[in-house]
C-alpha cells in the first residue's frame, strides 16, 4: 500500500487566495535530532486547520517551530502571519504579531495566582479578552482567580491555559490538544466556543487526539507523519477516507 | 575485567596507565630547558593531582549523581586530616591507622551533618552544608586550637607519645610518615640524557589509593544505588511513589562522599604531616566545587581533571616570574620582548589567579560538559576525520 | 469489604472544600472508574491514597491496613501504584532505565545499599525490564532519554513502569490523555489483558468515556467533592444527573 | 645534603604572598629579594653588603656560585605555603626557603624546611611561637617578636600615657593574637595598667563596630589592638570613627594602641593612624649606616623606600650568603652552625645577635608613632624611641616561648 | 540596657550593609536564579568607583617645597590636586572632602552599565544552564574582576573618608537620657542606615507597585511561556540585572569610609550575602532584608564580651548557627517561596 504520494501533493499551495498564515519547507532540529522535515502548507483566514497524527508525529515540534520557541530550532523555511516573516522573530515578536499558542502541557506559570496569570497575558498589547469576559466564559476561573495557578485541577488548568491564549487580541490560535483532561460537558463549551471565534474571523490550528471531534470542527487537515506531511486536503476528506483513517489516525 | 564493562575497563585502564607513568608524562621537557618550567613530575604536585582528584572524584557521587550541592565538603577533607596527624602523633607514623581513622572519622562527620542538612534541599541544603563547614572552621581555628593547633595547624612535635613508634628518630628529628619501614618521601631518580624522573614512593601509594578509589566510583556508578542516585536527581518525587524512600540513598551517597573527602585528608596528612583550618574554609569548598565543575560534573574521569588542571595553574603557572619570562622571551629584539613580557606578565606569576579566572569562563563558555566535552570533541572530530579518510578510500574501491 | 475502603473522606484547602464525606469501596480484582466534572476533586482523592495528602477527616483502608501518615514510598511498598496526571518519569534517565526502576523498588524495597554491582549484571531485573517495554511497544526507544520522548510516549511509559511492579491496587490518573487513538486502544487491551492475567485492581480517572466504558465495572461519579451517583456503568450513561453534570449532549 | 648544589649555580626559595591580603607586602618582600640577589651576584651598589660587619660575601655569589631564585606563591595560607616550598625543594632544587607574612605560614613552612633537610629564613613573622614552641634547628628568624613589642612599647606608653591606665584589649583569635595579647598585657601590667577586659575577634571579621562600640562603657580609656593587616586597619578605623579618639575618661584622653605597626597597613588607615604608638621591626628613616645603603639602593631601583618587610627578607639573605660562605658549605648543618650565636651589625638595627638556644635576633627595636604631617605616602610613622637589645631581651625558657623543642639539625637525604 | 540599646544599633547598621548587599543578590540570585559568585565583585567595583572618583578629583600635580628633601635626599615634591587651580583652595577642598558622596552619582551610570554588560555579554546565556555553570562562570568572572582591580590598585586597603562633616560620632546615650559616653554612635553609619532605607524602599517600591516584579518572577518560572505572551523578557532581565548591580555598587560606595576598601572585599563578603538571602528566603526581598537586620543585630549581640564569656567561640560561629537553625525550623528560610532553588 502507498498512500503517500497521492495526499502528500500539496493541493492549496497552488490555491489563489491569499494564505493567512503561510509555512514554507520548514526544518526543525532539537539538539543533534531532526524532526520537522521540510514541511509546507497554508491557513486562511477565518479557517480552521486541523493538524493530526500519532505520537511523535511532531504536531507539536511544529506548533513549537510555528511559535517561534528556539526548541526545536528552525534550521530553514520561512514562516508568514499576514505578510510578516515570522521565521525572522523571537517568539515573543512573533507573539505581538498576533500569534497564540495554547501549550500541550499547559504551562501555568508556578507562583502565579490565576489572575495574575491572565494579567501577564495583558501586560504586552495587544490585549483581547477583557477578564470580565474571560470569566463569564470559564466560570470556574472566576471562582478561582486568586488561587494560584498550578493548584488548579488537570481540566482547569487547561482552561486557563486557552483563556491565557484568549486575553490577547491574537489573529491566529494555536491549540496543542485543548480538549486533553476536560470533561465531556467543556469540551463541548470550548467547542462553541471555538466556532464563536472563527465566526469572527480567528485563524485556528488545531492538534486533537480526538481526530473526529477535530475533524467536525475543522475546514481543513493536514497529516502528519514522521516529520512530514502525508495528508492536506478538506475535513470531509479524511473523515471519508478509511485507508488514511486507518493508517495514521487508528480509527 | 574486574565486573565492568569494556568502556569503563578502558577508562580504568587509562587512568592507572596515566597514574603508573605519570612521573614520564608529566616531565616531557628537559630539566635545564625553558620549558621545564612547565613540568609537573615532581612528587608533592603529583601527590597533589593524586589526592585532590580522589577528593573531587568523591564529591563527584554526591554531586554528579544526586544533584546536591555541598559546598561545605572541605570540612572532611579536614577532619580526615586532623584524625590522621592525631594518629601520627599518637599511635604511629604509619599512614594505615591513620587513614583507617581519619576515613571512620569523616564518615561520621558526614553522617551527622549529612542527617542533619539532607532535610533540605537544593540552595537549602547547599547553605546548611557550608554553614556547618564555615562553623567548624571557625572554631578549629579559634577557641579549638588546643586540638587542631589552631593558624599553625597541628604539627608533630619531638615530644608527642607515638606509643608504637618512637618519639624521635636517633639523629633528633622527628619521624617521617610511613608504610612499614618504607618512608613516604622516599624516591627513586632515573636520568635519561638531560631528563630527570623522579619515582617517589608516597606518589605511588597515592596512586594505588586513587585507583581503588576510581574504580570504587565506576562500580558505584555503574550499580543500581548509582541508578537510584540519578533517578533522585532527576524526580525525587517520582522515585518516592515508586517504592523508593530517597532519603538513605542520598545520606549513602553524602557519607561516602564525606569518606573520600577524609581519605584525601589523611593522605594529604601522610605526604605532608599537618593538618591545618584553611583546609576546612569555604574556599576549600568552592574548590572541589569547580574542579568538579570545570573537569565534567557527572563524569568518572572529569573531577579528575578538573582536579589536576586547578593544581596545576596553582603550582606551576604562579611559580613564572619576571626572570623567567625574560628568558623565554630573550630571543626576540629588546624592544619586542619587553613589549612581549609586559603583555604576559599580568596573567602568570602573581597573576595566575587572573588566568584561571578565564580558564573557569573560558571552559563553561565553549566546553558545557567541562574539559571531558573538550575531550569527546576532540576524539569525535578525529574519529570523524578518520571516517571521512576511510570513506574517501572505500569511494575509490570498486564496489562489487 | 473492598480491598480499599474510603471512608468519610473530607479535604479542605482555604476556603475550598475540595472533598466531603466521600465514601468509596473498590472491591478486589475490579475496575473502578472515577468519572466527573473539572474540579470534582478526583485527582485530590487519589492524592489522598497515595500519601501526597493528608484528608482532614475520614479513613482510608487498604486491605484492611490504614495508608493515612505513611509516606508515599510506604504506600508504594503495600502495593499501590499511580499514574500521574501529568506524566512524571525521569527525564534524565534512559528509558530502560526508567522501567527498571519501579521493578528494583518492587524487589529490593525501599532501600538497598546494592553500590558494587553493576546494574547490567542483575538479568533478572533487565529481563524483565526488556519484556515490559515489549508489553508496551517502547522497546526501540529503551536507550532514548525519557525527557525527549513525545508526551503520549512518556504518558506510556509511565504506565508500564506503574505495571511492571505488579501492584496490587493501580490509580490511573487520566492514563490516556493526550495518547493517540491508537495506544488508547493498545492500553485498554493492555489493561484488559493485565486484568485477565493476574490480581489487580485498578481505579482509574479518566474523560475520555470510551475508556470508561469499555473497561470499568463500577463508576462513581464525583461532583463537587462528594460522590454523586456510584453504579455500573449502562446505569450511568443513561443517569440523568451524571448527563447533566457531566457528560453534556454528546454522549 | 638535600639539593646540594653541584654546578655553577646556586638556587634560592623566594616563598611570599603573591595573591590574597598580603600581596603588597609579599610584593614588596620580593623587590628586597630581588636586590639582595642582585648585590650577592655584584651588581648593583651593593647595599648593605659593604655595611655588613663580616666581609665573607664579595659579590661573586655565594661560594663563587652564581646566586639563583625561584619565587612562590604562598597565598599567605599553611598548606599553599608548604605545596610551593616543596616544588622548590623538589623540582627546583632550592638549598633555601625565605619569606612569608604571616606566623601561620612560617611556623608550617618552617616545619617543612625540617623536615626536607634546607634552611629556612623567615620573613615578617612576630608570634612568639616562631622560635618558640615551634622552632625548629633549620629555621632562623630575624624579624622581632610579640614580647619584644610589648618590652618596647610598655615603657614608651608608661612616659606618655601615664602608668594608671585602663586598657581594653581586642585581640585577633588566632595564635598570633593570643601571643600578642600576652605579652602586651604583662608588659603594660607591669608597669602598673590594668587589664579591663580582652576580646577576641574573629580572623575573618571585617567590621569591629559590635567589638568597639562597648569599649568606653567598660571604663578602659586605652585600647589595644592586637590586629594585623585587614584585621587592624578596618578595627583602627572603626575605633577613629567612634570618635574615641575625641574622648576623656577617668579624666584622661583616650588612647590607642597598636602593637604591630606596618607600613602598608599604616597607609590603609591612612590619617587614622596620626598619633598612634606601635612598634616596628624597622624603618626606613633609620640614621645607621646600614639602612641608608639599603634605603639608597632600594629606593634608586624602585623608586620609593623598602617596608619592613623588605628589609628583614633582604637582611635574611644576605646574612644566609654570609653564614654559608663562612661555613665554606650549603650543608645546613654547617649553615646553622655559623648562624647559632653569630653576632654581626651594620645591618641596621644595630649589634644584633643570632641567639642558638632558639635561633631569635636579638637587636634594637623601634617604637613609633603614626606621623601628624606626613610628606609623602610612604612618610607615615616616625620613630619614637630605638628600644636598645638589652631591654627586650628574654631568657630562652621565657614562660611565654615555653614549650617546643629546637631539634637538632637536619640535613636532609 | 544601654549595652542593649548600643548593640541593638550596631545591630541595624551592620544590618543595613548585610541588607543592601543581600537585597542586589536576591534580585539576582533570589528572582533571576542566577548563581551570581560575581555579586561579591559588584560590590567591589562600587566601592572602588568611589575611590577612582576621589583619585580623579585629587588628580594632582607635583610642585617642589622649599628647602626639604625626600629620602633619596632629592628636592621633595607635593601633590597639588588640579581642582584647587580651579575652584580655589577652599571650594577643591570641600569637593575632595565630598568625593565619596559624590561618588553615589558617578557610580549609578557605571554600575548599571557594568551590570547590563554583564547581563548581556555573559549571564544572558547561562540562565538554561545548570547552576553547577552559572557558578563556574560567575565565579570566574569575579576573580577576573579582583585581579584587574588588584593590578590597578594594588591588595592593599585604601583609606576613603567620609566628609570632615561625617566624621567622628555623637552621644546617642545622653539624647535618650543615659549618661554620657555609654551609647555613642558614628555620624557616617548613621548616613549609612538612612541610606540603605532609602535605597531598599525605593526598589520594593519599584517592584511592588509595577507589575515589573512579577513579570520578572514569571519570567523565571517559565521564560517560554511568557514569551508566548508577547512579552520581551529579556529586556526586563537586564533591566533587573543593571538594578542589582547599581544596588550591589551602591552599597559598596557607601561603605568605603566605614571600611577602607580593597580588591578582596567582595569575596569577604560573599558567603555572607548567600547565607543572608537563603536564610531569608529565595525568591523574597523582604526575606533577604528582614534576614540582613536578623543576622546583624545577633551577630552584634554575640560579639558582646559577657556572651563570649559565657560561651567561647560564639561570636564566630553565630551567623551560621542561627542559619542552621532558621533554616531546619523554616523549610525555605524565613519567608520563601516556594519552588524556588529547592532543587
Ligand atoms: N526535547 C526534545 N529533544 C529531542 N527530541 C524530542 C524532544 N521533544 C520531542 N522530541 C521528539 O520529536 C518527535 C516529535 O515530537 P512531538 O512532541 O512534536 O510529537 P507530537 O506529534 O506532538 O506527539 P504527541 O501526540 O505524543 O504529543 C518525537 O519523536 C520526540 O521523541
Ligand atoms: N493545593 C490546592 N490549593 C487550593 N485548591 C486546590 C489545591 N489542589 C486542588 N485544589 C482545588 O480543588 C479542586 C479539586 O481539584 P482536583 O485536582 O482534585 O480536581 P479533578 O477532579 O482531578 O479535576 P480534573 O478532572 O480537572 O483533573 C479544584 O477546584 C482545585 O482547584
Ligand atoms: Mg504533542
Ligand atoms: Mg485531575
Amino acid at each position: 500500500m502507498n498512500v503517500k504520494p497521492d495526499f502528500s501533493k500539496n493541493a492549496n499551495m497552488a490555491q489563489t487566495a491569499p494564505a493567512f498564515l503561510s509555512v514554507w519547507d520548514m526544518h526543525s532540529y532539537y539538539g543533534e535530532s531532526y524532526i520537522v522535515q521540510g514541511i509546507s502548507f497554508n491557513v486562511h483566514e477565518g479557517e480552521i486547520l486541523a493538524l493530526l497524527g500519532r505520537n511523535g508525529a511532531g504536531k507539536t515540534s511544529t506548533l513549537r517551530s510555528i511559535a517561534r520557541l528556539g526548541d526545536p530550532q528552525v534550521t530553514h523555511g520561512e514562516i508568514w502571519l499576514d505578510h510578516k516573516p515570522l521565521h525572522k522573530m523571537a517568539s515573543y515578536e512573533a507573539a505581538a504579531a498576533g500569534l497564540g499558542l495554547v501549550p500541550e502541557d499547559r504551562r501555568i506559570i508556578p507562583g502565579l495566582t490565576v489572575e495574575e496569570n491572565l494579567q501577564l497575558a495583558q501586560i504586552a498589547p495587544p490585549i483581547g479578552w477583557s477578564l470580565d469576559r474571560i470569566y463569564e466564559l470559564f466560570p470556574r476561573l472566576g471562582e478561582r482567580r486568586k488561587q494560584e495557578g498550578t493548584t488548579l485541577s488537570g481540566g482547569e488548568q487547561q482552561m486557563l491555559s486557552i483563556a491565557r491564549a484568549l486575553a490577547r487580541d491574537i489573529k491566529v490560535l494555536l491549540l496543542d490538544e485543548p480538549y486533553e483532561g476536560l470533561a465531556p460537558v467543556i469540551v463541548d463549551e470550548i467547542e462553541k466556543t471555538l466556532m464563536h471565534i472563527k465566526e469572527q474571523g480567528m485563524t485556528t490550528i488545531i492538534v486533537e487526539q480526538n481526530a473526529v471531534r477535530a475533524l467536525e470542527l475543522a475546514d481543513r487537515a493536514v497529516i502528519l507523519d514522521t516529520g512530514t506531511i502525508v495528508f492536506d486536503g478538506s475535513a470531509g476528506e479524511v473523515l471519508e477516507n478509511e485507508e488514511l483513517r486507518a493508517e495514521y489516525l487508528a480509527i | 575485567m574486574l565486573g565492568l564493562d569494556k568502556k569503563d575497563a578502558v577508562l580504568l585502564v587509562i587512568v592507572a596507565v596515566l597514574t603508573m607513568f605519570a612521573p614520564f608524562i608529566l616531565n616531557p621537557f628537559p630539566e635545564g630547558s625553558a620549558m621545564a618550567q612547565f613540568n609537573a613530575g615532581y612528587p608533592d604536585l603529583m601527590q597533589r593531582f593524586v589526592i585532590f582528584g580522589i577528593f573531587a572524584i568523591g564529591f563527584n557521587i554526591l554531586f554528579g549523581l544526586t544533584g546536591y550541592l555541598s559546598f561545605g565538603h572541605a570540612a572532611f577533607l579536614g577532619v580526615g586530616s586532623y584524625a590522621a596527624v592525631w594518629m601520627f602523633k599518637l599511635l604511629s607514623m604509619n599512614v594505615i591507622p591513620a587513614i583507617v581513622l581519619a576515613v571512620i572519622m569523616s564518615g561520621l562527620f558526614a553522617l551527622l551533618i549529612g542527617y542533619i542538612s539532607l532535610r533540605r534541599s537544593g540552595i537549602y541544603f547547599s547553605i546548611l552544608t557550608l554553614a556547618f563547614a564555615q562553623m567548624m572552621f571557625a572554631l578549629a581555628y579559634s577557641v579549638l586550637t588546643p586540638i587542631t593547633g589552631g593558624e599553625t595547624g597541628l604539627q608533630l612535635a619531638l615530644d608527642d607519645p607515638r606509643i608504637l613508634g618512637q618519639s624521635q628518630t636517633p639523629e633528633g628529628n622527628i619521624p617521617v610518615p610511613g608504610l612499614f619501614g618504607f618512608e613516604m618521601r622516599d624516591s627513586a631518580e632515573l636520568v635519561i640524557g638531560s631528563w630527570v624522573f623522579t619515582f617517589n614512593l608516597g606518589y605511588y601509594f597515592c596512586g594505588v589509593i586513587l585507583l581503588l578509589a576510581f574504580y570504587l566510583a565506576i562500580r558505584i556508578f555503574r550499580s543500581p544505588f548509582g541508578m537510584m542516585l540519578r533517578a533522585i536527581k532527576s524526580n525525587q518525587q517520582r522515585l518516592n511513589y515508586t517504592g523508593i524512600n530517597p532519603k538513605p540513598y542520598t545520606l549513602a551517597a553524602f557519607v561516602i562522599s564525606g569518606m573520600y573527602a577524609g581519605l584525601a585528608g589523611a593522605l594529604m596528612a601522610s605526604m605532608d604531616p599537618l593538618a591545618g583550618a584553611e583546609r576546612m574554609f569555604w574556599t576549600a569548598s568552592g574548590e572541589v566545587v569547580l574542579m568538579t565543575i570545570l573537569g565534567g560534573v557527572g563524569t568518572l574521569i572529569g573531577p579528575v581533571l578538573g582536579a589536576g588542571a586547578i593544581k596545576y595553574m596553582e603550582n606551576i603557572i604562579s611559580k613564572i616570574n619576571s626572570d623567567i619570562l625574560h628568558s623565554w622571551f630573550a630571543f626576540l629584539p629588546d624592544g619586542l620582548e619587553d613589549f612581549v613580557v609586559t603583555i604576559v606578565y599580568p596573567f602568570i606569576g602573581k597573576g595566575w589567579h587572573l588566568t584561571l579566572g578565564i580558564i573557569f569562563m573560558l571552559v563553561v563558555i565553549f566546553l558545557p560538559g567541562g574539559l571531558v566535552e573538550g575531550g569527546q570533541r576532540i576524539s569525535s572530530w578525529l574519529r570523524n576525520r578518520r571516517a571521512r579518510r576511510d570513506d574517501r578510500r572505500s569511494k575509490t574501491e570498486p564496489a562489487e | 469489604m473492598g480491598i480499599l475502603e474510603v471512608k468519610n473522606v473530607g479535604k479542605r484547602f482555604g476556603g475550598l472544600q475540595a472533598l466531603s464525606e466521600v465514601n468509596l469501596s473498590v472491591a478486589e480484582n475490579s475496575v473502578h472508574a472515577i468519572i466527573g466534572p473539572n474540579g470534582a476533586g478526583k485527582s485530590t482523592l487519589l492524592n489522598c491514597l497515595v500519601g501526597k495528602l493528608i484528608p482532614d477527616t475520614g479513613s482510608v483502608m487498604f486491605d484492611g491496613q490504614s495508608v493515612l501518615g505513611r509516606s508515599p514510598f510506604e504506600i508504594n511498598q503495600m502495593g499501590i501504584s499511580r499514574v500521574f496526571q501529568t506524566p512524571e518519569i525521569f527525564g534524565d534517565l534512559t528509558v530502560m532505565e526508567n522501567m527498571m526502576i519501579p521493578i528494583f523498588a518492587s524487589r529490593d524495597g525501599s532501600f538497598r545499599m546494592h553500590a558494587v554491582e553493576s546494574v547490567v549484571s542483575e538479568s533478572e531485573v533487565v529481563d524483565y525490564a526488556e519484556q515490559m517495554l515489549e508489553d508496551m511497544n517502547m522497546a526501540d526507544k529503551r536507550h532514548m532519554h525519557a525527557a525527549a520522548m513525545s508526551r503520549g510516549d512518556k504518558r506510556r511509559l509511565e504506565i508500564g513502569m506503574c505495571l511492571s511492579q505488579k501492584p496490587r491496587l493501580l490509580l490511573l490518573d487520566e492514563p490516556t490523555a493526550g495518547m493517540a487513538r491508537a495506544d488508547t486502544n493498545n492500553t485498554i487491551d493492555l489493561l484488559k489483558q493485565i486484568k485477565e492475567d493476574r490480581d489487580i485492581t485498578i481505579a482509574i480517572i479518566e474523560h475520555d468515556m470510551h475508556v470508561v466504558f469499555s473497561l470499568a465495572e463500577r463508576i462513581t461519579v464525583l461532583a463537587q467533592g462528594t460522590p454523586l451517583v456510584e453504579d455500573a456503568p449502562e446505569n450511568i450513561k443513561g443517569n440523568p444527573k451524571v448527563r447533566e453534570a457531566y457528560l453534556g449532549e454528546s454522549a | 645534603f638535600t639539593n646540594e648544589p653541584t654546578g655553577s649555580t646556586v638556587t634560592l626559595g623566594f616563598n611570599v604572598p603573591q595573591t590574597g591580603p598580603y600581596a603588597d607586602e609579599g610584593a614588596d618582600e620580593l623587590r628586597a629579594y630581588e636586590l639582595a640577589v642582585e648585590h650577592l651576584n655584584g651588581g648593583g651598589d651593593g647595599g648593605m653588603m659593604s655595611t655588613f660587619s663580616s666581609k665573607a660575601l664579595d659579590g661573586t655569589g655565594i661560594l663563587g656560585k652564581k646566586v639563583e631564585y625561584v619565587t612562590g606563591d604562598t597565598q599567605t595560607k599553611s598548606d599553599a605555603a608548604r605545596a610551593s616550598a616543596k616544588s622548590m625543594i623538589e623540582k627546583d632544587g632550592a638549598v633555601m626557603i625565605t619569606g612569608g607574612s604571616s606566623s601561620g605560614v612560617a611556623v608550617a613552612v618552617q616545619a617543612l624546611c625540617q623536615e626536607a633537610g634546607v634552611i629556612f629564613m623567615a620573613g615578617l613573622t612576630h608570634s612568639n611561637d616562631t622560635t618558640g614552641k615551634d622552632k625548629r634547628a633549620n629555621g632562623f628568624r630575624h624579624f622581632f617578636n610579640s614580647y619584644m613589642s610589648g618590652a618596647a612599647l610598655a615603657p614608651v606608653l608608661a612616659a606618655n600615657y601615664g602608668t594608671d591606665r585602663k586598657a581594653y584589649h581586642l585581640t585577633a583569635d588566632y595564635n598570633w593574637g593570643y601571643t600578642t595579647e600576652e605579652a602586651i598585657r604583662s608588659s603594660t601590667e607591669a608597669m602598673g595598667w590594668e587589664t579591663v577586659a580582652a576580646v577576641k575577634t574573629p580572623l575573618t571579621q571585617t567590621d569591629f563596630s559590635s567589638y568597639i562600640a562597648p569599649v568606653l562603657q567598660s571604663g578602659a580609656d586605652t585600647l589595644v589592638l592586637n590586629h594585623y593587616g585587614g584585621n587592624m586597619v578596618n578595627s583602627l578605623t572603626n575605633a577613629v570613627q567612634f570618635g574615641l579618639r575625641d574622648k576623656q575618661v577617668n579624666g584622661k584622653d583616650f588612647q590607642i594602641i597598636v602593637p604591630l605597626y606596618s607600613r602598608l597597613m599604616a597607609k590603609g588607615a591612612g590619617a587614622n593612624v596620626k598619633g598612634i604608638f606601635g612598634s616596628t621591626n624597622w624603618h626606613w628613616s633609620l640614621q645607621d649606616d646600614g639602612s641608608k645603603a639599603f634605603v639608597k639602593s632600594f629606593g634608586t631601583k624602585y623608586g620609593f623606600p623598602p617596608s619592613q618587610a623588605a628589609h628583614t627578607c633582604y637582611v635574611q639573605t644576605l646574612l644566609y650568603a654570609d653564614a654559608v660562605q663562612r661555613a665554606g658549605t650549603f650543608e645546613p648543618c654547617a649553615v646553622v652552625e655559623a648562624l647559632e650565636g653569630y653576632e654581626f651589625d651594620g645591618l641596621g638595627n644595630g649589634k644584633t645577635l643570632y641567639r642558638a638556644e632558639d635561633h631569635q635576633c636579638f637587636k634594637d627595636v623601634l617604637v613609633v608613632k603614626g606621623k601628624e604631617n606626613p610628606t609623602s605616602e610612604f612618610d607615615l610613622l616616625e620613630i619614637v624611641e630605638v628600644t636598645p637589645v638589652a631591654q627586650v631581651t628574654y631568657p630562652p625558657d621565657h614562660p611565654q616561648f615555653a614549650g617546643g623543642a629546637l631539634g637538632t639539625c637536619n640535613n636532609g637525604g | 540596657m544601654d549595652a542593649i540599646i548600643l548593640q541593638i544599633l550596631n545591630g541595624l547598621d551592620k544590618g543595613s550593609a548585610y541588607a543592601l548587599i543581600a537585597l542586589g543578590l536576591t534580585l539576582i540570585f533570589g528572582t533571576l536564579g542566577v548563581v551570581n559568585f560575581a555579586h561579591g565583585a559588584l560590590f567591589m567595583i562600587g566601592a572602588f568607583c568611589a575611590v577612582t572618583l576621589s583619585r580623579l578629583i585629587g588628580l594632582s600635580h607635583k610642585v617642589e617645597v622649599e628647602g626639604e628633601t625626600d629620602f633619596l635626599g632629592n628636592p621633595l615634591t607635593k601633590d597639588v590636586p588640579y581642582i584647587y587651580d580651579w575652584f580655589g583652595e577652599a571650594t577643591g577642598a570641600a569637593i575632595v572632602d565630598w568625593a565619596v558622596p559624590l561618588a553615589i552619582l558617578f557610580a549609578i551610570p557605571v554600575m548599571i552599565l557594568v551590570g547590563v554588560v554583564m547581563e548581556r555579554g555573559l549571564i544572558k546565556h547561562f540562565y538554561k544552564r545548570p547552576h553547577a555553570d552559572q557558578i563556574l562562570v560567575t565565579f570566574g568572572l569575579a576573580i577576573v574582576l579582583q585581579e584587574v582591580i588588584k593590578y590597578f590598585y594594588g591588595a592593599n586597603p585604601i583609606p576613603t573618608p567620609a566628609p570632615s562633616a561625617f566624621t567622628g560620632s555623637f552621644d546617642f546615650g545622653v539624647l535618650i537620657g543615659f549618661d554620657a559616653n555609654t551609647i555613642i554612635y558614628p555620624y557616617w553609619r548613621l548616613v549609612y542606615f538612612a541610606f540603605a532605607a532609602v535605597i531598599i524602599g525605593a526598589v520594593f517600591a519599584f517592584l511592588q507597585f509595577t507589575t515589573f516584579g512579577m513579570v520578572v518572577r514569571a519570567g523565571m518560572a517559565d521564560r517560554e511561556t511568557v514569551g508566548l505572551l508577547g512579552i520581551n523578557i529579556d529586556k526586563r532581565f537586564t533591566i533587573m540585572f543593571g538594578i542589582a548591580a547599581a544596588v550591589a555598587g551602591l552599597a559598596g560606595v557607601m561603605y568605603v569610609p566605614i571600611n577602607p576598601p580593597n580588591y578582596h572585599m567582595g569575596m569577604d563578603f560573599l558567603v555572607l550575602s548567600f547565607v543572608v538571602v537563603v536564610v531569608g528566603g529565595m525568591g523574597s526581598l523582604p526575606g533577604a532584608v528582614l534576614a540582613g537586620f536578623l543576622l546583624g543585630i545577633l551577630e552584634s549581640f554575640a560579639s558582646m564580651r559577657e556572651v563570649i564569656d559565657l560561651i567561647p567561640g560564639i561570636n564566630q560561629i553565630i551567623i551560621y548557627l542561627v542559619a542552621i537553625i532558621i533554616l531546619l525550623t523554616r523549610p525555605r528560610g524565613l519567608m520563601g517561596r516556594k519552588g524556588v532553588m529547592e532543587d
